[in-house]
C-alpha cells in the first residue's frame, strides 16, 4: 500500500500541466475560472487541440482513439485537466454514447460515428429524463413504433443539457409497452434535424440557458439508428451508469476552486478593515480541503478495487464519489458566495483582460452557487445514491 | 407580554394579501420583472393608496404612523409575493434616515410626497471596499461656501436609478474608518454630477452604481444628525434588517408550502414522493428553521425599537443569524425537492431562492453578524 | 404583539430569582453546575424548601396546592429556576402521575395520593417504556389480569429513570389483548414494595445509574389503584404527551449552561497560549445562543397559541420545542467537551468547596456529553417528533 | 500509487483478528475492563508472542520492523475489538520515542524488552495548562553534577501507573512556551519522588496523573536528541494520530456494522426500522463518514513517513480533522439509531462510542487541528 506517486505518474502529471499550460487558449481558462458558459466553438476549439495532441478521446479503446491508459492514469490526467482550467470535454460524446457504441454498436455504427464525436464534428445531447420520469427513468414513455424501416418517435424529453447545439441525440425509448417496465426500452440515435424535433430552451435560475425541452413529434429513424438489441436499451443505460466513474466527482476542479478560495479570502482579508468573517471562511475552506482529500483518495480506492476486480465494482463507496463530490461542490461555490458579501449581489460581467483577483470576479458568485444546486439534482439525485447505499449495506 | 397580532394588524395583513393577489399571479409580475424598469409606477400608486408608502410615517406628514410589527405584517405578505417595488427603498431606508434624521421643514418637504408615492427616495451608502461595515465611508463632502461638495461612488444603490432623491452617506471629515464625521445628504437623482448604472441584482430587482462627481449640494439639504449620523444609519439598518427578517418568512413560508404541494403531487417508482421518510423529515426541518426564523422575525421587530444600540444592535445581529441559515437551508431544500423544475425560471420556487439569496446578502450574512456577537457579550448575559 | 415583560412581569422574575438564591443549598447547586446527580435527600430537601414557599406544583389546580398562574407567568418561573440552577421537582410526580390523577382520578385517589406528591413524600416513576416498546410505546406487553379485587400484573418495564428510589411506579398495562393494540391499555398505580417488584439498576455510558429494569411478577394491585376507566389507559398517556409541554425544551437550563460556557471559555482563552480553537468556540457558543432566543420565543408563541386555543394546540411547533431544545442541550454539551481538550479525558471529581472555574470543571463535561445523548431519544425519539411534524404538514 | 495491501498485511491483520477474536468476546473483555488494573499482562504476552509489542522496533532489537501501514492494519482490528492493552503507550509513544531519540546503548537497553512484552513504557508529557501544545512544558530539568533533577506535573500520561519505564518531557532551558530546550528523560516508574496517582479515561483505560518532585536521573537517561526533541516528539505524536486513525476506523466500521444489524432486527409499529428510509439515508451517511476517514487513516499512514515536518504535520492535521468529524457523527448515530440500549454499558456499542469520544480527544480534536489548517497554505497548494 503506498499513496505516493511513482517517478513515471509524476512526470506524466507534470507532462500533462505544461501541455494545458502552453495549449489552453487564456480566453477559454478565463472563462472557466469565473465559470461562465463557454460557447459551442469554445468547446470546439478546445477539443480539436485535444484532438491533435491524441487526448481527445484518452479512456477509449486505443482502436477508436484511446490511450491505453490504467484507470489511475486516466484519474491523474483528469485531475490535472481540471486543476488546470481546461474544460471537460463534451461527456454526452465522449463519455456518454461512444461507449455504449463502441461497447454495443455495429461495425457501422462505430465507423459512421465514433471519428465525429472524437474531434467534436458531431454535437451529441442525452435523451433519456422526461417530465414524469427524473431519477426513476424507467417510467418515460416517449414511444417508438416499428414502421417498415423506421421507427416514428413521440414523446418528449427534457434536462437536455446543452442541447440547443446538438447534431444528435441519443435516446432512450418505449418500444414495447406490454412488458414491465424496464423491459420494453430501446436505445436511439436521432438526427436533431429530423422534421418533428423541436428544442426549447429553458432558463434556469443563475440566468444561464443551458438546458433544453426536446419535443419528439412523429419523428422518423431509420431502424440502423437503433443500437444493439430492441428492448435491451435500460441494460445499455445501465452500463453507462456503471461506467466511467472517474471524474464524477470533480476532484480536479474542486482542488482548483478552493485554491482560488483561499487566494481570495486572503487577498480579501489584506483589503478590509479589521474584523470581519475571513477567518471563518478560512476555516471553513480549511475543512473543504480535508473532505476533498479524503475524496481523492477514497476515489484512488474505487478505481484500485475496479482495476482488481477487473471491472465494475459493486460496492457502495462508488456513491460516495456523487454524493460527496457534489456537496464539496455546492459547499465551495456557498463560501464564494459568503466571500463576495454584497458584491455576490451585483451580477457584474468581468471586464475583458481583467486580472485574475479583481473584485469583478464576485459578480459571478451567486450565478455558480444558484446553478451549482443542480449537481445533487443530476445524475441520479443524492437521496437515490443514499437510497443505493442503505440497499447495499442493508443486503451485505 | 403579548403574541397575537392585533385587529389593526389583521386587516393590514389581509388588505396587502388581496393587493398581492391581485397584483402579483406568475404572469403578472414575470411582465413586470421582464419591464425595463423591473418593477411598476402604477403599482406602487397602488401601494401609496392603500397607504402602505407611508406606514411607518408619522399621520402629521401624511403617513399612518405604523410601528414595527405592522411593518412586520406588510413584508411577510411582500415576500411570499416577490413583489419588487420600492418599499425597502423608499420606505424603509430613504424614508427612516429623513424620519429619524430630517429636520421639520426637511421632513414636511419630503414625506408628504413619500406617502403619497409621487417621491421615491434610495440610499446611496455602501462603498466598494467597505463589505458591511456600515461606517466605512470613503465619499467626501468638501466644505463649500453654501454648501458641500460630494465626490465618491457607491454601489449596490437599491433602485438608485429609479430614484427622485437619493440620501447620500459622506464623510466631512476623518479616515475612511472613523466611525465620527460622517454626513447624510439629499440629493436629486438628476443632479449635476451624479452618474447612475442601472443593473439588476441577483434576484431581478433594479439597483445602481452612483459616481459623484463634484456634485454641489446645499447646507438645507444635510440631515440634522450632528455627531449621530452613523447611530441613525446603524438606527435604519437594524429597523431595514428586522423588516427584511420578515420579508424573509413570507419567502420561506411559500417556498415550504411549494415543496409541500410539489412532493404531494409528484411520483418516483409509483409511489408519491411525499410518502418516503427521508422526504418527510427534511420537510420538518425546513419547517422548524421557518418558525425558528419566525421567531426571531418576531424578536427583531421588537428590538428593533430599543434604544441601545448595543442591545438593539446584539438583537438584530441574532434575528439576521438565524434568518440566513434558515434561508439557506429551506432555499437549498425546496430546490433540491423540486428536482430540475426548481432549477427554472419557469417555477416561482427559483424565483423564491434568489430572493432568499439576496436577503441573505443585504446588510450582512450569517457569519458577518455571528462575528459580532461572538465578540459581544452574549444574548444571555447575566 | 409585544415580547417585552410588563412590570409585573419582570417583578415577578425577580422575586423568584431571589427566592432561588436565597434558599438553594449551595451543595445542591454545585452538583447541578457540574451536571452531577443528586441524591435523594438532595431533591426531598429541595422540594419541601420549595412547597413551604408554596410553589411545588405552581402548575396544578389552586385545590390541590397550585399557583393559578398563567402559562406565561408559569413559563418566566421555570425560566428563572433553571437559570438559577434549581434542580425541577420530580417530574414523574409532579408533571405526570399528578396531572393523570387529578385530571381523571376518583376523588379517593385523589386525597390519598396528592398530597404526598407535593412534598416528595412519594417518589414516584414511570413504567410505560418495555424492551420491545420504546418509541412505539402501544406495542406493550405487560399484561394485568383481573382477579376478584385485584389485579394479577406480569412483565418487564425499562428505562425507568430513578426507579432506584421510588415508592410507587404508574404504569401502562394491558388489561384486554383481543382488540386494537391502543385499545386494551390501562393505567395502573402500583406499590413497589408489592411482592413480585424487581428493580435492577442499569449503568449508562457516562458511568451513573439513573435507569432500571422493573420487573413484574405476579404482582397482585388492588383495582383500586386503576385510574379512571380500564382500557382507556392510552387516553391518558396520550393527554401527558401533549399535557405540560413548558420546560421540554428547557430553555432556562440552556441559558444557564449558554452562559457558563462564555465565560469558561473567556477565562480557558486567558490562560492560554495563543492560537487556538477558542474564537471558533466563542462562535459555536453564539450561534447556539440565537438558536435558543429563537426557541424561547417558540415556546412563548406555542403557549400563546395554546391559550388563545384554550388548551392544547395542534400546531406542529410543540413537537419543535422537543426538537430544537434537545439538539441545543446536545450542541453545548459538545462545546464544553471541546472547550476542555484532553482535560474532557479524564474524569475528575470536582473536589468540595471548588471554585465554580476551578478546571476540575472539565472532569465532568464528558460524562454529561454522553449522558446527554439519550434526550434526542427519550420522550418520544426525534425521529418521531419528525414523523409528526410531517405529518401535519402534509395533511394541512 | 498502489492502495491494495499486500500478502505481509493480509496475513498481519488474519492474525490480529484471530487474537482479538479470542481474547475480546464481551463478557471477557468486561472482566478486564472491571478488573482492578483494566489491562491484562497475560494478553499482553500474547500480543508479544505475536510480535506485535515489536511491531515497529528494528529487527536487530528483537522486533518486526514493520512499517506505518501495518501499523494501520494492526490499529483498525485493535479499534474493532475494544483491545485495552498499552499498545499506544509502549509501542507508539514510548517505544516512538526511543527508536527516533534513544542512542545506541539506549536502544539496546531498552527495545528488547519492548519487543519481549516485559517492559511497558509510558510518555509522560502533556501538562494541564498545555491544553494540545505539544511545546507547552512548563516541568523543569535541572542539570546537576551527573545528571538532571526533574521537578513538575504531568496528566493524562497513558497506562502511567503501569509503565516500568516513563519517558518525561522536561525543559532544559528557556520558557514555558519556548519550542527549544527540551529534553527527553527516562525514568524508572518507581523512581524516588516520582508519584503516580492513577485513575481510568472516560473509555474505562487506565492512565495516571503524575508528579516528579526532584527526581534524579542520571546522564545516560537522557535521550539523544540534541536541538530537535521537539522535532522527535511532534513526529512520534504524528506517528501517533496516524495509528490513531486506523484505530478509530476500526470502532466506527464496528458501529456500522453492530447498527445494520440493530436496525434490521428492531421493530417499531410492526415494520423493521431498516425499512424506514430517514434511517437508511442515516446509514448512508455513517457509511460515507466511516470511507472517507478510512481514506483519511492511509493518507496518514503514507504522510506521517514525511520528513518535512509541515507538509507531514498538515496531512496528520487534516486526517485528524476528517477522523474527528467521522467518529462524532458515526458515534451520535449509533446510539441514536440503537435508542436506549446504546445508552447502556451492556451493550458493546456504547463502550465503542466512548472509545470514539476518547480518541477524538487525544492530540487534539477537529477544531484544533483545523486551526493549523487554515493558518497554513493549504492541502492543495499549487
Amino acid at each position: 500500500m503506498d499513496l505516493d506517486f511513482t517517478d513515471e505518474e509524476a512526470a506524466f502529471c507534470e507532462e500533462v500541466r505544461d501541455f494545458v499550460r502552453k495549449s489552453l487558449p487564456r480566453s477559454i481558462r478565463q472563462k472557466m475560472l469565473f465559470n461562465r458558459e463557454l460557447t459551442k466553438d469554445d468547446l470546439i476549439t478546445w477539443t480539436r487541440i485535444l484532438d491533435k495532441k491524441g487526448w481527445a478521446v484518452s479512456h477509449w479503446p486505443v482502436e477508436w482513439g484511446g490511450m491505453g491508459w490504467s484507470p489511475v492514469k486516466q484519474a491523474l490526467f483528469i485531475d490535472v485537466m481540471q486543476q488546470e482550467m481546461a474544460p471537460d470535454t463534451l461527456s454526452f460524446g465522449t463519455s456518454m454514447v461512444g461507449p455504449i457504441i463502441y461497447t454495443f454498436g455495429n461495425e457501422t455504427q462505430k465507423k459512421r460515428f465514433l471519428p465525429r464525436i472524437v474531434n467534436l464534428e458531431d454535437w451529441w445531447c442525452q435523451g433519456f429524463s422526461e417530465p414524469q420520469a427524473g431519477s426513476d427513468l424507467a417510467s418515460l414513455r416517449t414511444t417508438a413504433v416499428r414502421d417498415g424501416d423506421d421507427y416514428v418517435v413521440n414523446g418528449q424529453k427534457t434536462w437536455t443539457t446543452l442541447g440547443q447545439h446538438a447534431d444528435w441525440i441519443f435516446c432512450l425509448v418505449r418500444t414495447n409497452r406490454e412488458v414491465k417496465k424496464q423491459a420494453g426500452i430501446s436505445f436511439l440515435l436521432i438526427d436533431m434535424t429530423s422534421p418533428g424535433v423541436t428544442v426549447r430552451p429553458i432558463q434556469t435560475i443563475d440566468g444561464g440557458y443551458e438546458i433544453n425541452d426536446v419535443f419528439l413529434d412523429n419523428v422518423r429513424v431509420p431502424a440502423e439508428n437503433l443500437v444493439g438489441e430492441e428492448n435491451r436499451g435500460w441494460d445499455y443505460a445501465k452500463f453507462l451508469l456503471q461506467h466511467e466513474r472517474t471524474g464524477i466527482a470533480r476532484v480536479g476542479a474542486s482542488k482548483a476552486s478552493l485554491r482560488r478560495a483561499r487566494e481570495l479570502a486572503e487577498r480579501e482579508g489584506r483589503d478590509n478593515s479589521a474584523r470581519l468573517d475571513l477567518p471563518h471562511i478560512r476555516s471553513r475552506i480549511a475543512l473543504l480541503e480535508v473532505e476533498l482529500k479524503a475524496l481523492e483518495i477514497t476515489q484512488y480506492r474505487v478505481l484500485s478495487e475496479e482495476s482488481q476486480s477487473g471491472g465494475n465494482s459493486h460496492s457502495p463507496a462508488a456513491s460516495i464519489l456523487k454524493v460527496k463530490g457534489s456537496e464539496i461542490q455546492q459547499a465551495i461555490s456557498e463560501v464564494m458566495l459568503d466571500l463576495a458579501g454584497p458584491h455576490a449581489l451585483t451580477l457584474l460581467t468581468p471586464a475583458d483582460g481583467h486580472n485574475d483577483l479583481d473584485r469583478s470576479w464576485a459578480g459571478t458568485v451567486a450565478e455558480t452557487y444558484l446553478n451549482w444546486r443542480k449537481v445533487s439534482i443530476y445524475g441520479g439525485s443524492n437521496e437515490i445514491q443514499r437510497n443505493i447505499i442503505a440497499k447495499q449495506l442493508l443486503a451485505s | 407580554m403579548d403574541l397575537q397580532i392585533n385587529e389593526q394588524q389583521r386587516l393590514l395583513k389581509e388588505s396587502v394579501q388581496k393587493l398581492a393577489a391581485d397584483l402579483y399571479p406568475f404572469e403578472k409580475r414575470e411582465a413586470i420583472r421582464l419591464s425595463e424598469a423591473g418593477w411598476s409606477r402604477d403599482y406602487w400608486a397602488q401601494y401609496a393608496e392603500l397607504g402602505l408608502a407611508g406606514l411607518t410615517v408619522e399621520e402629521a406628514y401624511g403617513g399612518i404612523g405604523c410601528g414595527p410589527f405592522e411593518t412586520m405584517v406588510v413584508m411577510e405578505e411582500l415576500g411570499r409575493s416577490l413583489a419588487p417595488e420600492p418599499f425597502v427603498a423608499t420606505v424603509l431606508l430613504g424614508g427612516g434616515l429623513i424620519r429619524h434624521a430630517g429636520n421639520e421643514e426637511q421632513k414636511e418637504r419630503l414625506l408628504p410626497g413619500l406617502c403619497s408615492g409621487e417621491l421615491l427616495l434610495a440610499f446611496a451608502h455602501l462603498e466598494e471596499q467597505a463589505r458591511h461595515e456600515l461606517h466605512d465611508i470613503a465619499t467626501v463632502a468638501a466644505k463649500t461656501a453654501d454648501g458641500y461638495r460630494l465626490k465618491g461612488r457607491k454601489t449596490l444603490v437599491l433602485h438608485g436609478s429609479d430614484a427622485d432623491v437619493l440620501v447620500v452617506a459622506a464623510r466631512l471629515s476623518g479616515d475612511r474608518l472613523d466611525r465620527d464625521g460622517i454626513g447624510l445628504f439629499l440629493v436629486a437623482g438628476d443632479a449635476s454630477g451624479v452618474s447612475r448604472q442601472g443593473h439588476r441584482t441577483i434576484d431581478g430587482r433594479p439597483a445602481a452604481e452612483i459616481v459623484f462627481q463634484d456634485v454641489d449640494v446645499p447646507s438645507r439639504d444635510m440631515l440634522d444628525a450632528p455627531g449621530e449620523t452613523l447611530a441613525v444609519i446603524e438606527r435604519v439598518a437594524d429597523e431595514t434588517i428586522a423588516a427584511l427578517a420578515a420579508e424573509g418568512v413570507g419567502v420561506m413560508d411559500e417556498m415550504l408550502k411549494m415543496t409541500i404541494e410539489h412532493v404531494g403531487l409528484r411520483k418516483q417508482f409509483g409511489t408519491e414522493i411525499a410518502s418516503f421518510q427521508a422526504i418527510q423529515h427534511r420537510l420538518a426541518d425546513m419547517y422548524i428553521a421557518l418558525e425558528q426564523a419566525r421567531s426571531m422575525a418576531i424578536y427583531a421587530a421588537g428590538i428593533g425599537r430599543d434604544n441601545d444600540p448595543e442591545r438593539r444592535g446584539a438583537g438584530i445581529a441574532a434575528a439576521k443569524v438565524q434568518l440566513c441559515r434558515s434561508l439557506r437551508y429551506v432555499g437549498q431544500q425546496a430546490i433540491q425537492l423540486h428536482g430540475g423544475i426548481g432549477m427554472t425560471m419557469e417555477y416561482k420556487v427559483g424565483h423564491l431562492f434568489q430572493r432568499a439569496t439576496a436577503i441573505e446578502a443585504l446588510f450582512g450574512g450569517a457569519e458577518h453578524h455571528l462575528q459580532t456577537l461572538a465578540a459581544g457579550g452574549g444574548l444571555f448575559a447575566a
